[in-house]
């Protein structure tokens, strides 16, 4: 019997094994899953796996490997932007279809890609709505990791706040490299930029290993949340299983999805991942719901496309809708982006969010951020007549697509 | 049984025809074109259900175990033949990479998704006005080419004759050379520089008028980089077996007798280090139209020293070693990481350890030991006995 | 008008076709020995970590001398090779290469290719070359880096390589690795790379260590024929070889030259016998 | 005390000894000669266990040792100063002497003050690195430092090499008081006739890895000499 | 202004002894299950108003968020887990036990971050009249950053019942800020700036700075004075700055010596370029994770369990290695690299198959945390301290043991001359086993401390092993010294460094000036010397 090939893209080895093992475990999970529902178009599912090991050029590698050795009909990868970018001219050229499930800096609308993870106005702006509403925060710590993603959203934050009439004095930025530990300077810095007598409060985009230390220091230097409360963008569930989280208590993130919100779905789909990883003190985090709703996604397009050939399924996904695990339907746009609600949350010692605000619906993801000067005019809408994913509403044209 | 063993000897007496001077050339330069030559028709000419198709996957696969292999090689001349163990030529290597990925960057023109005809597309998105200074001129493919072999080469002239000149030696050298590999990963990877951060370059669309994603195009650069590979081998062969390449080895194992000779061993220590570093380079401007993207990840001191273990594992001090080692290594990962993709590491790992306890000079080691008649394979073992493995100082033995 | 034809007069000199351009003409300095001595060290002081290895030493070679130096383990002579031939910087004092080259200006490779070869004590060589590559790349000539990469050898190269090798007794070995040589082969090896280079000024240090009492007298043979048309230093704790040798022995202790004089003089001075002699000499 | 059987020894593929016999006598002095290159230093190595053997047997004390490793020889009483001495360069005199204080059988933690009797410039040197003395105070190092263990057999691969006259007296001396006071076997490669008639009481001829000849050093005539050990 | 919104001082005398089921409190305590966050906020004002000092334990439940009311009944009570993780309910104020309650019954009150703060000021008022000297000296502070004359009414009052000096001081300094605030005669702002002369507190240094950099203020003497008390201010927190730099540059020194001190002996002293010497440090942090895993309830002490644990596991997988592998590599210094970087990628491997991919949490025992705190601006957190000494001693121990046992002289014979060492009668294959566990050991050890700062995961030695190799190499090969001096001069620089350029250009620039400093001396800090090293 013929199968459905589903490939799996995710680093199981290296520095981004940390986050992407579980997004592969999931993956798995939703095959088993589906498989068990009788698979797609009464085909059974199969997933191949492989590993491209925190190495940017091969994921282009394994990419290809996939669409044209193993002949997949869809992959589910990437973490890093730096690997989507690198996958993004294979998958085009070979045009395979693939779903990336994390939060991005935004800049981008593949045909061959669906993002289901938040672009920063998902995600980083609501955030700082929320400090500057409720927390009345006044003075801002843009701390991130330096790559692409902190520094567009950054960028983007900076645009942000100045419109909201934040002061350029009152915002301070500071990157540190990849996996830094030693955050003693910065934390005192931050330390000391906070006691100017105006509330303040951190906007972290540092990423993955970088935190642990960084909440370290907080912790021991004394800064608590209640005096600068840092909102982070890259710290889940699962991070934060690797922290002590007894002295972060009060600390924000602002994600899609919480393991922590209660809902039947969620309930469920949080037993089954125990379940099925055989760990009753693994976490679910918002990759993962990103992991989620676009296999579920994909499997109904591809049940009312009636095949997985990939342009008819990529029309078809578009206007899908898929119940959030959350509570609330995610819709896929035109842009190739989704429709979700955003939390912002803060951390318990038992290393789990409590919601302390939501947005009141859906936040439709930009591909193209509002605040920076060289997309604000772009727009992705890939149905017809428009069909591209960098359409400039000034000049009525797709810049720079190649046909 | 007996059979078995005759076969396998005739196998390992054709292999070690590529160590005996001038056949040796032949056969490797032969196989090397042989394959790829059939691999490209195969590619161009057959349908793609033929049993015989080589997909473009495989000739870009292929493409790039090459790039590596020219790379090991270089690695293999200054560490195999003159002791300097170099952790860091993934430096060269990346820079050269970065020169062509400039260019392949200003190919791009207006089709990128901003569609601005002069600025690549990260400099867009993170405000940039206009092009830095030292963009200028990468638009033209021989200043690019120009450029990407002078930056390398002219590092590696810097870099060798300060720390030639002052006799860094040892372990001290092959941390100075890691440490400037880091410390340029590190300036890569901050956005400043204008080589596109932590995402590098990427989103290549032609080369010289050639659409990059063409069945064709990826052939030829299969072709070109087989070429290259065979120039640089031919040359490097050269080399290794002129007068000069016996003031090399002599230097490698007593720097100070040839000295005392008359010869300047820090100039051929330098002009050694620069002709690598160039191999190196072109290395990385073939790699990068091949895979597609270069970033500040290939400046990482943990690739370098795989590259000196893939020149290990093949054997260290024949050139055709490097280049089986980096063939075999490569092809193993290729292998390993989607056939086990939870457990590779164990076997790479593995193979790692044995090659090195079982097969103490690699492959190439191997192939001598079953074939060998002459003199060479009584090395003198107690020369590296004598120096009491104080290897603190004696690394470069 | 005065300075204009100065000036074309200057010109013209310059334009001369009779002459080269003093920075064209090739600085091939060759040892100027008019006064017939070929090494000057004068006021010599080394010292390590404050121990005073060379103290205020002076001693004159004259060209084509056989010269022996004994004294004591210990004394300095090593140390003393080491400063002609650049290894070890002095402290003080100063070293002349006949009347014109400044020894302490110039570094090993300089040195070595102004004509000064040396063998060291503990025998070194190539080890991974075979003993014929080994004299190969002693041999007299350029020693540029794109001069090796085109260099062949020439006919009378090969044959001075065999003329050498048969002084050693190595034809045999001839494509053996110098790594397999046993002590006393390598020891002729080098003194083979030695004659191989064809120095103006020869430094031997303990030749004839690890040698039967034939090899000795051979060596000693060797020693004396290369001297004048080459000049030799050669130091030796082999009373006999020395004796067989030397015509002008030098004694050093502690750093300083103690006495100097033909053999028989020094055989008998007291000073000597005591410091290293010994009482039945 | 020691005796070798049908010893041989190969390096990679080229044999160097073949089918070596060798008997030493307890509290004998045996001077073994031979060109260069016949294979001295090998069968010392071998005797001391740095060398595998291929096959053969020595026996020690009529007990086979040919399969202990070097440390345990040393424990059982073989001192052994190597060709070219063999110093420890980076330490220093004194803790040159002091490594092989453990393997002594009587548990001496101190170095023994006969060992600055015999030789008084390593007292000087004490805390010198060993790899700065000169050649000869390192051949005295050395003798010295084998002396440490305090050995019943002490083997001595050349130790006149680069020494200066008064001092190889001096050695020479050592050799014989050991040899003829302490009752220690001496075991001494030397290729200085005038020594080796000096110190030796008996020779052993070694020629392409045998031994060709066996006597007493009276009996070292001419006729031997020319025959195996001029060139 | 900071956030804490202006309160209402409670007007019942906070000495009233009233009982908490008075029926004021109790109709508030009604309203609080199911209320939103804002309206939480108020009904714990008024509690704090009606309640007085007899809230502060269900301030603390709250605090704690430990705050939960039955579905049903909407009773309040407080919800602690036991050690089989069943909740068990506990009355509020009798502390009565009510029995275990199942999740879904039960709904926690929320609390947010500014709910929390609120709880915090409320309590420190309660504290400042009946806590003790530390706790009221933490409520005098918290209140200078909202001095409204309510809370300096409670100032007073508490003072007049008797604090300490150093509380008084404390007190007076806040007297002096009111006083330059409110005041309009200059004689008396001019003593309060006086007062307020050289007080590093921020809140001092943040209303002078105010009242410099006004438009309104007229006084020009009171400006000047203010000014200068400010430079002063500065002048100090200068220096400290300078004192804390130092110290963060010790600390990251501290931690580069402990990741180099085993590679120090592993690869310094016995030459093995050993790349699998992070993750012996990673071995290490894992054991320490395991050790905590095995001792839940005493965290304090983990610690002190796991450092001979790591040393231990470490130590015997070193010996493993060494004599599983490095043994047939001997004379063949560059093959251990090669092989070495095989078992690296083994040992990554294996702790995510055994393990996960995940970082493993590892707690900071009450004993690390938190900081010691010298003045307001210049505190020195305990776990750096800590580590910093323990590098520090590991360094001496390693130093003892090489120096004082017969180990550190035969590894050194070893490495030198292996042959010669073995005619000593120097068990060799002991002394390299013993010396690689040694290192590895070490290495194990340093893990512990690791742990502590940053993440117990596969990759956590791979970000170790390039710092190590130059910590070990600029000092010098061989030299222990060096390595010590080595990785606290790097340390240093790179903090000095870092304020002016940044982490990323901080880090360059160290790297940059090591090559450069390699030229001048290119055996490292403390070179090996004498003839033989040549
Ligand atoms: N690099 C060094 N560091 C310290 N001391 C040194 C160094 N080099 C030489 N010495 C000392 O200088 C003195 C002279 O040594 P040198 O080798 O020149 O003696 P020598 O005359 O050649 O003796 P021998 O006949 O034994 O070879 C010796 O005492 C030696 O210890
Ligand atoms: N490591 C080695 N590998 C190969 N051959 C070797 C090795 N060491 C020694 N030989 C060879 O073994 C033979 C015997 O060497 P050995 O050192 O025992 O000679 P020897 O009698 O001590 O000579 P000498 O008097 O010169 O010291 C020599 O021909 C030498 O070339
Ligand atoms: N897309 C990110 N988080 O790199
Ligand atoms: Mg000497
Ligand atoms: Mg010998």
């Amino acid at each position: 019997a013929e199968t459905i090939k589903v490939g799996v893209l995710h680093s199981l080895s290296g520095t981004m094994a940390i986050s992407e093992t579980t997004l592969k475990d999931t993956v798995l999970m939703m095959v088993d899953e589906q498989n068990r529902k009788g698979g797609l178009l009464g085909k059974k599912l199969e997933a191949v796996v492989v590993d491209p090991a925190s190495d940017w050029p091969l994921f282009a590698e394994k990419a290809r490997e996939l669409l044209t050795k193993e002949k997949v009909d869809v992959i589910f990868g990437c973490w890093t932007s730096v690997s989507r970018k690198s996958v993004l001219p294979v998958v085009e050229e070979l045009n395979g279809l693939m779903f990336y499930p994390v939060q991005y800096e935004g800049e981008e609308s593949s045909k061959n890609v669906f993002y289901t993870g938040a672009s920063p106005n998902q995600q980083a702006i609501p955030a700082v709505d929320y400090l500057m509403s409720d927390l009345e925060v006044e003075r801002w710590v843009l701390a991130g990791t330096d790559y692409v993603y902190p520094r567009t959203t950054n960028k983007i934050l900076e645009a942000y706040l100045e419109t909201s009439g934040v002061a350029k004095e009152d915002i301070m930025i500071s990157y540190t490299p990849f996996g830094h530990s030693d955050w003693q300077s910065i934390v005192s810095d931050i330390k000391k930029f906070g006691s100017a007598g105006k509330k303040t409060a951190v906007v972290s985009t540092i990423n993955g290993d970088a935190n642990v230390p960084f909440y370290k220091e907080l912790a021991n230097q004394g800064v608590s949340s209640e005096d600068i409360p840092v909102v982070a963008f890259s710290v889940g569930e699962e991070e934060l299983s690797g922290i002590d989280t007894g002295p972060l208590v009060g600390h924000l993130a602002a994600w899609n999805y919480f393991q922590g919100i209660d809902s039947e779905a969620n309930e469920y789909f949080v037993q089954q991942w125990k379940k099925f990883i055989g760990d009753e003190k693994r976490v679910t985090n918002d990759p993962m719901e990103a992991t989620y709703i676009g296999f579920n996604m994909w499997a109904k397009a591809v049940e009312k496309a009636g095949t997985t050939d990939v342009d008819s399924v990529e029309q078809a996904m578009i206007g899908i809708e898929f119940p959030n695990l959350t509570g609330g339907v995610a819709k896929m746009n035109k842009n190739h982006h989704l429709s979700k609600p955003v939390f912002i949350g803060e951390i318990q010692d038992d290393g789990q969010f409590e919601v302390v605000w939501e947005t009141d619906g859906v936040v439709a993801g930009d591909a193209w951020s509002d605040f920076l000067p060289g997309s604000k005019d772009l727009i992705a809408d890939w149905t017809a007549p428009i069909k591209c994913g960098n359409y400039n509403t000034q000049s009525k044209a797709c810049s720079g697509q190649t046909q | 049984m007996s059979t078995v063993k005759t076969a396998a000897q005739t196998l390992y007496r054709w292999f070690a025809e590529f160590r005996q001077p001038g056949r040796g050339t032949s056969w490797l330069v032969g196989v090397l074109l042989v394959v790829t030559l059939a691999m490209s028709a195969a590619n161009l000419l057959l349908p793609p259900e033929s049993p015989l198709y080589v997909s473009t996957y495989t000739i870009t696969l292929m493409g790039k175990y090459l790039c590596f292999a020219m790379l090991a090689m270089a690695v293999d001349i200054i560490w195999g033949y003159c002791g300097i163990l170099s952790l860091g030529h993934g430096a060269f290597f990346a820079l050269g990479g970065y020169g062509m990925g400039m260019y392949l960057m200003r190919q791009i023109g207006d089709r990128g998704v901003y569609g601005n005809p002069d600025l690549p597309d990260f400099m867009v998105f993170l405000n940039w006005q206009e092009l830095p200074w030292y963009w200028f001129g990468m638009d033209q493919f021989w200043f690019a080419v120009l450029v990407a072999l002078a930056i390398p080469g002219l590092l590696a002239f810097v870099f060798g004759w300060l720390a030639f000149r002052s006799r860094v030696t040892g372990v001290y050298l092959s941390i100075m050379t890691q440490a400037l590999t880091y410390a340029l990963m590190l300036a890569f990877f901050r956005n400043e520089m204008g080589f596109g951060g932590n995402n590098g370059l990427t989103d290549f669309k032609d080369i010289l008028g050639f659409d990059l994603q063409a069945d064709s195009t990826r052939v030829a650069l299969l072709l070109v980089t087989t070429l290259m590979l065979v120039i640089a081998f031919l040359t490097s062969r050269a080399i290794v077996q002129s007068r000069l390449g016996r003031v090399i080895v002599a230097v490698r194992d007593s720097e100070a007798r040839a000295r005392f000779l008359g010869y300047r061993t820090e100039r051929y220590k330098v002009w050694l280090f620069v002709y690598s570093a160039l191999i190196a380079a072109v290395a990385g401007m073939l790699y990068v139209p091949q895979v597609g993207i270069i970033n500040p990840g290939e400046f990482s001191p943990l690739n370098s020293i795989e590259v000196v273990v893939w020149v290990a594992v093949g054997g260290r001090g024949t050139l055709y070693g490097a280049i089986v080692g980096a063939l075999l290594v490569n092809y193993a990962k290729t292998r390993f990481t989607a056939l086990m993709p939870d457990a590779w590491l164990f076997a790479l790992g593995a193979l790692f350890v044995v090659v090195t306890v079982y097969l103490p000079r690699g492959l190439a080691g191997l192939f001598d030991r079953f074939t060998s008649t002459n003199a060479e394979a009584a090395r003198p073992e107690r020369a590296k006995e004598s120096n009491g493995g104080l290897s603190t100082v004696e690394v470069s033995a | 008008m005065n300075s204009l034809s100065q000036i074309t007069e200057q010109a013209r000199e310059v334009m001369r076709r009779d002459t080269t351009w003093p920075f064209l003409v090739p600085r091939k300095r060759s040892v100027d020995v008019s006064k017939n001595v070929i090494l000057y060290l004068e006021g010599l002081n080394v010292s390590f970590d404050g121990f005073q290895a060379l103290n205020n030493l002076n001693l004159y070679v004259n060209d084509g001398e056989l010269r022996c130096l004994i004294g004591a383990n210990g004394a300095g002579k090593t140390t003393l090779m080491d400063v002609i031939t650049g290894k070890t910087q002095c402290d003080s004092g100063s070293a002349w290469f006949g009347q014109n080259i400044d020894l302490l200006a110039h570094d090993e490779a300089e040195i070595a290719q102004l004509g000064i070869g040396r063998k060291f004590q503990k025998p070194t060589v190539f080890e991974a070359h075979t003993v014929f590559h080994n004299l190969e790349l002693s041999l007299q000539g350029a020693k540029g880096v794109w001069r090796a990469l085109t260099a062949t050898l020439s006919g009378s190269e090969r044959d001075r390589i065999d003329e050498v090798l048969e002084i050693i007794g190595l034809e045999n070995a001839r494509y053996q690795l110098a790594g397999a040589l046993s002590h006393g082969q390598k020891q002729w090896l080098e003194i083979g790379m030695l004659l191989a280079a064809e120095p103006r000024l020869l430094l031997v240090d303990e030749p004839v260590a690890g040698m039967t009492a034939e090899e000795t007298e051979r060596t000693a043979e060797l020693l004396t024929s290369l001297a004048g048309k080459h000049t030799v230093i050669v130091v030796e704790h082999d009373m006999e070889f020395v004796r067989s040798i030397a015509r002008t022995v030098t004694v050093l202790h502690q750093g300083s030259v103690l006495a100097e004089g033909t053999m028989d003089q020094v055989q008998n001075n007291r000073d000597v016998i005591e410091v290293y002699l010994g009482e039945e000499a | 005390m020691i005796r070798i059987e049908k010893l041989n020894q190969k390096y990679g593929g080229t044999q160097i000894l073949w089918d070596l016999d060798l008997d030493i006598e307890q509290g004998s002095c045996t001077c073994i000669m031979g060109r260069n290159g016949a294979g001295k230093t090998t069968l010392l190595k071998c005797l001391m266990g740095l060398l595998p053997a291929s096959d053969g047997r020595i026996l020690y004390e009529g007990k086979p040792i040919e399969g202990s490793p070097a440390q345990a020889r040393a424990k059982l009483g073989i001192g052994y100063v190597p060709q070219g001495r063999d110093i420890f360069p980076l330490l220093t005199v004194e803790e040159n002497l002091q490594i092989g204080l453990p393997a002594r059988r009587d548990g001496l933690k101190k170095i023994p003050e006969r060992i600055f009797e015999l030789f008084p410039v390593l007292k000087d040197m004490l805390h010198r690195r060993g790899g700065d003395l000169s050649g000869g105070q390192q051949q005295q190092l050395a003798i010295g430092r084998a002396l440490v263990i305090d050995p019943k057999v002490l083997i001595l691969d050349e130790p006149n090499e680069g020494i200066q006259p008064n001092i190889v007296r001096q050695i020479g001396d050592v050799v014989t008081t050991l040899n003829e006071e302490d009752g220690l076997t001496v075991i001494l490669v030397e290729q200085k006739l005038g020594f080796a008639r000096r110190v030796g009481r008996e020779f052993r001829l070694m020629q392409k890895g045998t031994v060709v000849a066996a006597d007493k050093m009276a009996n070292l005539n001419d006729e031997l000499i020319r025959q195996y050990l001029a060139v | 202004m900071a956030v804490a919104a202006v309160l209402l001082l409670p007007t019942g005398s906070p000495l009233a002894h009233t009982e908490p089921t008075a029926p004021a409190v109790g109709s508030v305590l009604q309203q609080l299950p199911g209320a939103s966050l804002k309206k939480t906020g108020d009904l714990v004002r008024q509690l704090e108003q009606v309640g007085g000092a007899e809230m502060r334990p269900l301030f603390e439940v709250m605090l704690a968020g430990d705050l939960y009311y039955v579905k049903e009944s909407g009773q309040l009570l407080q919800i602690q887990k036991n050690s089989d993780g069943a909740r068990m309910g506990v009355s509020l104020f009798e502390g009565k036990s009510l029995g275990e309650f199942n999740s879904r019954d039960i709904k926690k009150v929320r609390v947010n971050n500014r709910l929390r703060s609120q709880l915090r000021d409320a309590i420190a008022r309660i504290e400042l009249l009946h806590g003790d000297e530390a706790a009221q000296k933490a409520a005098v502070l918290a209140m200078l950053d909202d001095l409204n004359e309510q809370n300096l009414r409670l100032l007073q009052t508490a003072q007049q019942a008797g604090v300490s000096a150093e509380v008084s001081t404390l007190i007076e300094l806040a007297d002096a800020m009111v006083q330059l605030r409110t005041s309009t005669d200059t004689v008396d702002r001019l003593a309060a700036i006086e007062a307020m002369q050289g007080r590093l507190e921020t809140p001092v240094r943040n209303q002078l700075q105010r009242l410099v950099n006004s438009d309104s203020e007229q006084d020009v003497a009171v400006v000047a004075a203010a000014q200068k008390a400010l430079d002063k201010i500065s002048g100090r927190m200068e220096f400290y700055g300078q004192m804390e730099q130092l110290f963060f540059g010790l600390s990251l020194g501290s931690v580069l010596l402990l990741a180099a001190i085993g590679l120090a002996i592993t690869f310094g002293v016995m030459g093995v370029i050993n790349m699998a010497h992070g993750e012996m440090i990673m071995l290490g942090a894992y054991t320490t994770y395991v050790i905590q895993q095995l001792m839940p309830n005493a965290i304090g002490y983990s610690l002190l369990v796991a450092v001979p644990a790591a040393f231990l596991v470490s130590g015997s997988v070193g010996v493993l290695i060494e004599r599983g592998v490095i043994r047939h590599l001997q004379g063949r210094p560059l093959e251990t690299l090669l092989a070495t970087f095989g078992i690296s990628l083994i040992l990554q491997q294996a702790v995510r198959s055994i393990f996960s991919p995940l970082n493993m949490q590892v707690v900071t025992p009450e004993w690390m945390s938190g900081s010691l705190a010298i003045n307001p601006v210049y505190s020195i957190t305990y776990n750096r301290l800590y580590i910093l000494l323990f590098a520090l001693a590991v360094f001496a121990a390693l130093v003892a043991i090489l120096k004082k046992s017969s180990l550190g002289l035969n590894v050194r014979a070893v490495s030198q001359n292996r042959d010669m060492a073995k005619a000593m009668g120097v068990r060799t294959e002991m002394v390299d086993a013993m010396t690689f566990g040694l290192g590895s050991g070490i290495a194990g050890v340093a893990g512990v401390a690791l742990s502590q700062l940053t993440n117990v995961g596969p990759n956590l030695g791979q970000s170790y092993i390039i710092d190590s190799f130059m910590v070990v190499v600029f000092g010098g090969v061989g030299n222990l010294l060096g390595t010590l001096v080595g990785g606290f001069s790097l340390g240093v620089a790179n903090k000095f460094l870092e304020p002016a350029t940044g982490a990323v250009l901080a880090n360059i620039i160290v790297l940059v000036c090591l090559i450069l400093f390699i030229q001048k001396r290119p055996k490292g800090l403390f070179p090996q010397r004498g003839r033989a090293a040549e």
